[in-house]
């Protein structure tokens, strides 16, 4: 029952503020409810049971990314309107009409998965919580993939202060 | 004995000291002092080597010395077996021909090396150098001539003395007429050395060998060639056409008188004394070779005497100084070879030495008279010299005397033997060899009486202000010396009807003769010629004094017509020469021999090259220039090709890329949507294949 | 009862919502959040199938997808800042230099 | 039902309660403190010594006008002094104030929940804290709090790093990210990890001042340079909120400093049974006295410690703090490692 309230609260809230990033007039709503939207995902995968990745969500993405976007919108925001500028060939609404058929198809895809394979086996794994398996799945398993996204990060953070630092 | 080497060496030193060094470095009296020293050196050493040889035992009379062996043993064969080991050694021979040869170079060149100090004064500094630097290769090379004891090794001095003759005529380079007598001279020998060379190929085949002695041996051993034409006869007749380009004979005598473009003193030694002589001795070096072929012998006597004649009337009528005396030269060489040809070796090589001896005074004499006036040769313009130039007058005059035949100048009996030979011989060749002594006697003194006598002409008149003096002591003293020897070199061959024991003869005796154990001194005349000799001795004194009486009184006779006609008269040349005016203009153009040449000789060749030519340029040319005509057309075709089909399949690529990214382009707008956009559709299209096909 | 049905149609109109949200807006900074949706949407997917199947592994992948948001929102919003800094503008129609 | 809903909104209220009137009071203490120190008397009108001030303060706050500037972002104006307020407020819900006592017969715990991942909820809602500040700034449109809400936006941001990876040295040790498990086991550790960890402690000291903006790092309120930093344009209720907002940050982070390194509600040497007599207080009581304490030693900082220049602060953050944490943290690794072999052995 709390689930299922749960999930349609925040499902509608996803979807609403969402809605609202793609439309507000002002790009900083845009983060503001961008940020509001990450919050109700996080607290998703709460209710998923998800919660070292929804801490994560909070951190990174509304912590982090978020709090970057924000700076981004006030250091490019101050002058003529972004969007005075309209290409005639951009075929926006094509766009859309495109994004539609794809919700529709993926919807369709959906609902073949009701009758998805069984449940596999939980892996066999020597620790008890959510954290932990995380943490023992990605020191194990995914130690190599873990350690190519830290260089990854690496590689990004150095190519984020070269591109951004006016003179080296 | 050891030194004999030393002889040809010493100029050859002289040369190289000269040439490498000298025409850098050597001043004028340095080069001179080098030359002069040298030839000094090798006439000492001549004269050692002559004093040993009159010292040898009875019965020997060479000297021999092998230097180094030049040609190993190389077996020869021809179709019809082996033909003789040819080995060459590089051998000198000292007999008592190439003896008087020896004296003859060496003596007359040093007196000429110190005359040329002298007379070469003006020139520049190297070019005094290089003058003596070829001066010295020419005795070295006409010394390996006299030297060598066999054909090969005689041949390199012939070629060498040709080589020598052609630099030196060509000396003053800068002009054309001298460098175009040096090419005449060279070209015109080339001819002569051709048939020389034949011969010596012809010599190996038959004998097997090239040493001289060997051959005249086993010529000796043949059969004389009296009625029938045979090898020797052959042999004989290459190597006296040889001669004839060498000695300036009829055919091939052109080349001298225009060689007199070179320096008086290369005219002196090389076209005078020494290198014209060489086919002189050659012909008595193989005496008995020649003995052995009568037809050839005869015919040398009247190419000699024929030549002698032709030259001699030439030389009436030519107004150079030197001109004159070089057809004297051919002239009196005619003489030789006339004695040659008669049998008479003996006197032939006899006249060879006083011969140098006068001729090289007469040359040196006029050189005096060039060297006062300043390079003028031209007689008309001379005259009266003769108290200005007391010396050259005097020692002149020597010579004149001497070559008129005068007694007891050396002339006088050298000629008269040759005369008293061809009266026993062939009266027609003695009438000849008379005429020519008559016009000999003539010419002479009307050069004489030119350039000494009578009132100043020409460059004489006009040297009133820088009047014209005696030449140095460098240019008188050889003058002298060459005046005394012009005296004295008939008393080694004072015949016997006057009293003489002729010792000329007997000294030279052995090299005319095929055996070493020689003929008894008695028999007088060439033995070895076996039946030419049949005057014989005995019955010929009054005859021989008969005979000198009338050749002094030819000479007397062309003195005095001369004397009558260029100094009593001086008009009266001008008129006969009108009055013959045919005969006159003949011997003005030296019978046409020239243009004879020029007509067929010459122009032959050149139009031969010019038809060779046009050949070249035709067919030759034409055929290359064909294959490259199809070349190009063949590239014009490839490269149609390459144009039309293989261009425009690249550019037909090129095009349909062209357009067909012209159309693609559309595609991308640079909006960043519309790509995504295609990806999107993409997605889509993937999903519903997916959902389709599932 | 909650399915992973839910879940996936949520996460498919999250999606959509970011497609939109990439075809018609023009200020790049927009165009980048609605990025941010999609990997969101993704994420969602992750974790609910983790959820559905019990294993904890679609969580580890939505770490890897954040990690991967983190780099891609930094090098990106770089980029924009320097093409600001020249350009003056951050329309996406604006940026159309690389064609043809 | 009484366990599951009435008890944790009864602890939500008591702990909501109890908060903002310890920000009050915290205010006037810090009046106090540094009038003190100054030699001053600091507040002395509003009841005896003063003791009314907050209240009195509260009222005025709330009867003020509220101004919004005239081109401010409306709504953003409003939203953000609740953004900074909010995080503040619900990190409070896993602070451990007590372990599980008796009340009215009926066991109850001392903290409103112990999430396993309690560490990371609480720097990701710390995390989140930084939004008020820049909106704030940005809401006003105005110069001022502009340029104050970007320092303090980059100083939260780039002493969050420095925090971060201290706290994961501590989660090392503890081996759990529960603060509870945290307090649990330096019972078992018998010690404080102000020991185990000093060099982390001085970190944490040192970012928490500037996490929340105090000095010797409240470059975001240097009067002299910004007039009022970022809340220059707010007035009224909403500059209250910040206000709050701001001493409740200072006593969450004294919280979670207490929490990790000072014991957190265990009395001085729990194991000892000699020193049981200290019992008698309770535990929540000793929470409150440590956190005090460490609340004291912020202000005493303050009236003692003059103001770092703005790149000074960022380099002390960027290549001092952050590069010794992450050497304490590869440090700590280590020993870890060694002694987990060690106890490996030995068992």
């Amino acid at each position: 029952m709390g689930e299922v309230v749960g999930f349609y609260v925040l499902a509608t809230l996803i979807l609403v503020f969402a809605g609202l990033v793609i439309t507000a007039r002002n790009t900083t709503h845009s983060v503001l409810f961008l940020m509001m939207d990450f919050l109700s995902v996080a607290a998703l995968y709460v209710l998923l049971g998800a919660e070292f990745v929804a801490v994560i969500q909070i951190l990174v993405y509304a912590g982090g990314i978020v709090v970057l976007y924000l700076f981004v919108v006030m250091l490019v925001n101050l002058k003529r309107p972004p969007e005075s500028y309209r290409d005639p060939r951009r075929q926006g609404k094509l766009g859309v009409v495109l994004a539609a058929a794809v919700l529709v198809e993926m919807v369709a895809v959906a609902g073949y998965s009701r009758v998805a394979p069984a449940p596999v086996a939980a892996a066999v794994s020597p620790v008890v919580g959510n954290t932990e398996e995380v943490g023992w799945l990605l020191y194990t398993q995914y130690l190599i993939p873990f350690e190519l996204a830290s260089m990854l990060l690496l590689v990004a953070m150095v190519g984020a202060i070269l591109l951004s630092k006016r003179e080296l | 004995m050891d030194s004999l080497w030393l002889i040809p060496l010493l100029p050859a030193l002289g040369a190289a000291v000269n040439g490498l060094v000298g025409i850098r470095l050597f001043a004028k009296r340095t080069a001179g002092a080098v030359a002069v020293a040298a030839m000094a050196a090798a006439f000492g050493l001549s004269v050692l080597a002559f004093v040993r040889l009159l010292q040898l035992p009875a019965g020997v009379h060479e000297i021999n010395q092998v230097l180094v062996d030049w040609l190993p043993a190389m077996p020869l064969a021809t179709h019809d077996g082996p033909s003789g080991i040819l080995a060459v050694p590089w051998g000198f021979r000292l007999d008592p021909l190439s003896a008087v040869m020896l004296l003859v170079v060496t003596g007359i060149g040093t007196i000429i090396h110190v005359y040329s100090t002298a007379y070469m004064a003006h020139e520049p500094r190297g070019g005094v150098a290089r003058f003596f630097c070829y001066l010295n290769l020419f005795c070295f090379f006409m010394l390996t001539l006299v030297l060598g004891n066999n054909f090969l090794v005689m041949f390199v001095g012939w070629e060498g003395v040709g080589l020598c003759s052609y630099l030196l005529i060509g000396y003053w380079y800068g002009k054309t007429p001298a460098s175009d007598a040096g090419r005449k001279a060279f070209v015109t020998n080339r001819i002569g050395d051709w048939a020389f060379l034949l011969g010596v190929f012809l010599i190996f085949f038959t004998f097997g060998t090239l040493d001289f002695r060997a051959v005249q041996e086993a010529a000796a051993a043949m059969p004389v060639e009296a009625a029938g034409w045979g090898v020797l006869s052959t042999i004989a007749l290459l190597l006296f056409v040889g001669a004839t380009g060498k000695s300036a004979q009829i055919p091939l005598f052109v080349w001298l008188p225009d060689a007199m473009e070179g320096p008086t003193p290369v005219s002196a030694l090389i076209h005078a004394a020494t290198m014209v002589t060489a086919g002189v001795y050659m012909v008595g070096r193989n005496a008995v070779l020649f003995s052995q072929a009568p037809m050839v012998m005869d015919t040398v006597a009247v190419v000699g005497v024929l030549t002698a004649l032709m030259a001699a009337t030439i030389a009436l009528v030519q107004t150079d100084i030197k001109r004159v005396l070089a057809y004297s030269t051919v002239s009196q060489l005619g003489y030789m070879f006339a004695a040659m040809g008669v049998g008479a070796f003996a006197a032939g090589t006899f006249h060879l030495l006083t011969h140098a001896f006068f001729k090289a005074l007469l040359f040196l004499g006029s050189g005096s008279v060039i060297h006062a006036l300043a390079g003028e040769q031209d007689m008309r313009r001379m005259g009266g010299l003769r108290r200005r130039l007391p010396i050259t007058y005097a020692t002149m005059l020597v010579g004149t005397l001497a070559i008129a035949g005068v007694p007891p100048l050396s002339g006088f009996f050298s000629k008269d033997e040759i005369l008293f030979r061809a009266f026993l011989e062939n009266r027609i060749v003695w009438a000849l060899a008379a005429l020519t002594a008559l016009l000999t006697a003539f010419y002479m003194f009307r050069l004489m009486a030119m350039t000494f006598f009578g009132g100043g002409r020409g460059a004489t008149a006009d040297a009133g202000s820088g009047r014209p003096g005696e030449s140095p002591a460098a240019m008188t003293g050889p003058l002298i010396a060459l005046a005394a020897g012009a005296v004295l070199a008939g008393f080694i061959g004072i015949p016997g009807a006057l009293g003489g024991g002729n010792a000329i003869e007997h000294f030279l005796e052995p090299s005319f003769s095929a055996s070493l154990p020689v003929v008894p001194p008695a028999a007088a005349g060439p033995d070895a010629s076996a039946g030419h000799a049949a005057g014989g001795a005995p019955a010929s004194d009054g005859l021989a004094l008969g005979l000198m009486l009338f050749s002094v009184a030819v000479a007397g006779l062309g003195i005095a017509g001369a004397y009558r006609v260029y100094v009593q008269r001086p008009g009266l040349a001008a008129v006969l020469a009108e009055r013959f005016a045919a005969p006159h203009r003949l011997l003005t153009h030296q019978y046409y021999v020239d243009a004879l040449y020029d007509a067929t000789v010459v122009n032959g060749t050149r139009a031969t090259g010019r038809a060779l030519a046009a050949v070249d340029r035709r067919v030759v040319d034409g055929t290359v220039a064909g294959a490259s005509r199809l070349t190009v057309l063949g590239a014009w075709v490839a490269s149609l090709t390459d144009r039309t089909l293989v261009d425009g399949l690249v550019n037909l690529l090129g095009w349909v890329s062209q357009e067909g990214s012209f159309g693609f382009r559309r595609l991308q707008t640079g909006l960043v949507q519309n790509y995504a956009l295609l990806m999107l559709v993409g997605i889509v299209l993937f999903v519903g294949v997916y959902l389709v096909v599932r | 009862m909650i399915t992973e049905t839910h879940y996936l149609v949520l996460s498919a109109a999250l999606f959509a919502i970011g497609v939109v949200g990439v075809m018609v807006r023009r200020n790049i900074v927009v165009v980048f959040m609605s990025i941010e949706l999609m990997l969101n949407a993704v994420n969602i997917n992750l974790v609910a199938y983790s959820h559905h199947l019990q294993h904890t592994v679609g969580q580890v992948f939505a770490v890897f997808v954040i990690a991967v948001a983190a780099a891609e929102a930094a090098v990106g919003l770089a980029i924009l800042l320097a093409f600001y800094r020249n350009r003056e503008t951050v329309n996406i129609d604006d940026m159309n230099l690389m064609k043809w | 039902m009484v366990d599951a809903v009435v008890i944790p909104l009864l602890k939500i209220v008591i702990v909501l309660v109890a908060t903002l009137t310890a920000v009050s009071y915290m205010v006037l203490l810090e009046r106090k403190v540094i009038a003190w120190t100054q030699a001053r008397l600091g507040p002395m009108r509003v009841g005896p010594h003063g003791i009314l001030q907050p209240i009195a303060d509260a009222l005025k706050l709330m009867i003020k006008e509220d101004i919004t500037p005239a081109r401010a972002d409306r709504w953003v104006f409003t939203l953000a002094p609740i953004l900074a307020m909010v995080p503040a407020l619900i990190v409070y819900a896993v602070i451990p104030f007590g372990p599980a006592v008796e009340v009215f017969g009926r066991p109850v715990t001392l903290y409103i929940t112990d999430i396993n991942v309690g560490l990371l909820y609480v720097v990701s809602v710390t995390s989140v804290g930084v939004y008020g500040i820049i909106l704030a700034g940005y809401a006003s449109n105005s110069k001022y709090p502009m340029l104050a809400s970007l320092r303090a936006s980059a100083q939260l941001i780039s002493y969050e790093v420095a925090v971060t990876l201290t706290l994961v040295s501590v989660v090392l040790v503890a081996g759990t990210l529960s603060l509870v498990g945290i307090v649990e086991a330096q019972r078992e550790a018998h010690v404080w990890y102000l020991f185990a960890q000093p060099v982390a402690f001085a970190l944490i000291v040192i970012g928490g001042l500037a996490e929340t903006n105090r000095a010797p790092f409240d470059m975001p309120e240097a009067e002299q340079e910004l007039t009022g930093g970022f809340h220059t344009e707010y007035s009224g209720m909403r500059f209250a909120l910040f206000f709050l907002a701001e001493y409740a940050n200072m006593i969450v982070v004294s919280s979670v400093a207490t929490t990790l390194f000072l014991g957190g509600y265990l009395r001085p040497f729990p194991n000892v049974a000699a020193f049981g007599v200290l019992d008698i207080v309770p535990s929540w009581m000793w929470f409150l006295l440590k956190s005090f304490a460490f609340l004291y030693f912020f202000i005493w900082i303050r009236a003692t410690l003059p103001r770092y220049r703005y790149d000074q602060l960022m380099r002390l953050g960027w290549k001092v703090l952050i590069p010794i944490a992450i050497a304490n943290l590869v440090v700590t690794a280590i020993v870890r490692v060694l002694l987990v072999a060690r106890v490996g052995a030995d068992g």
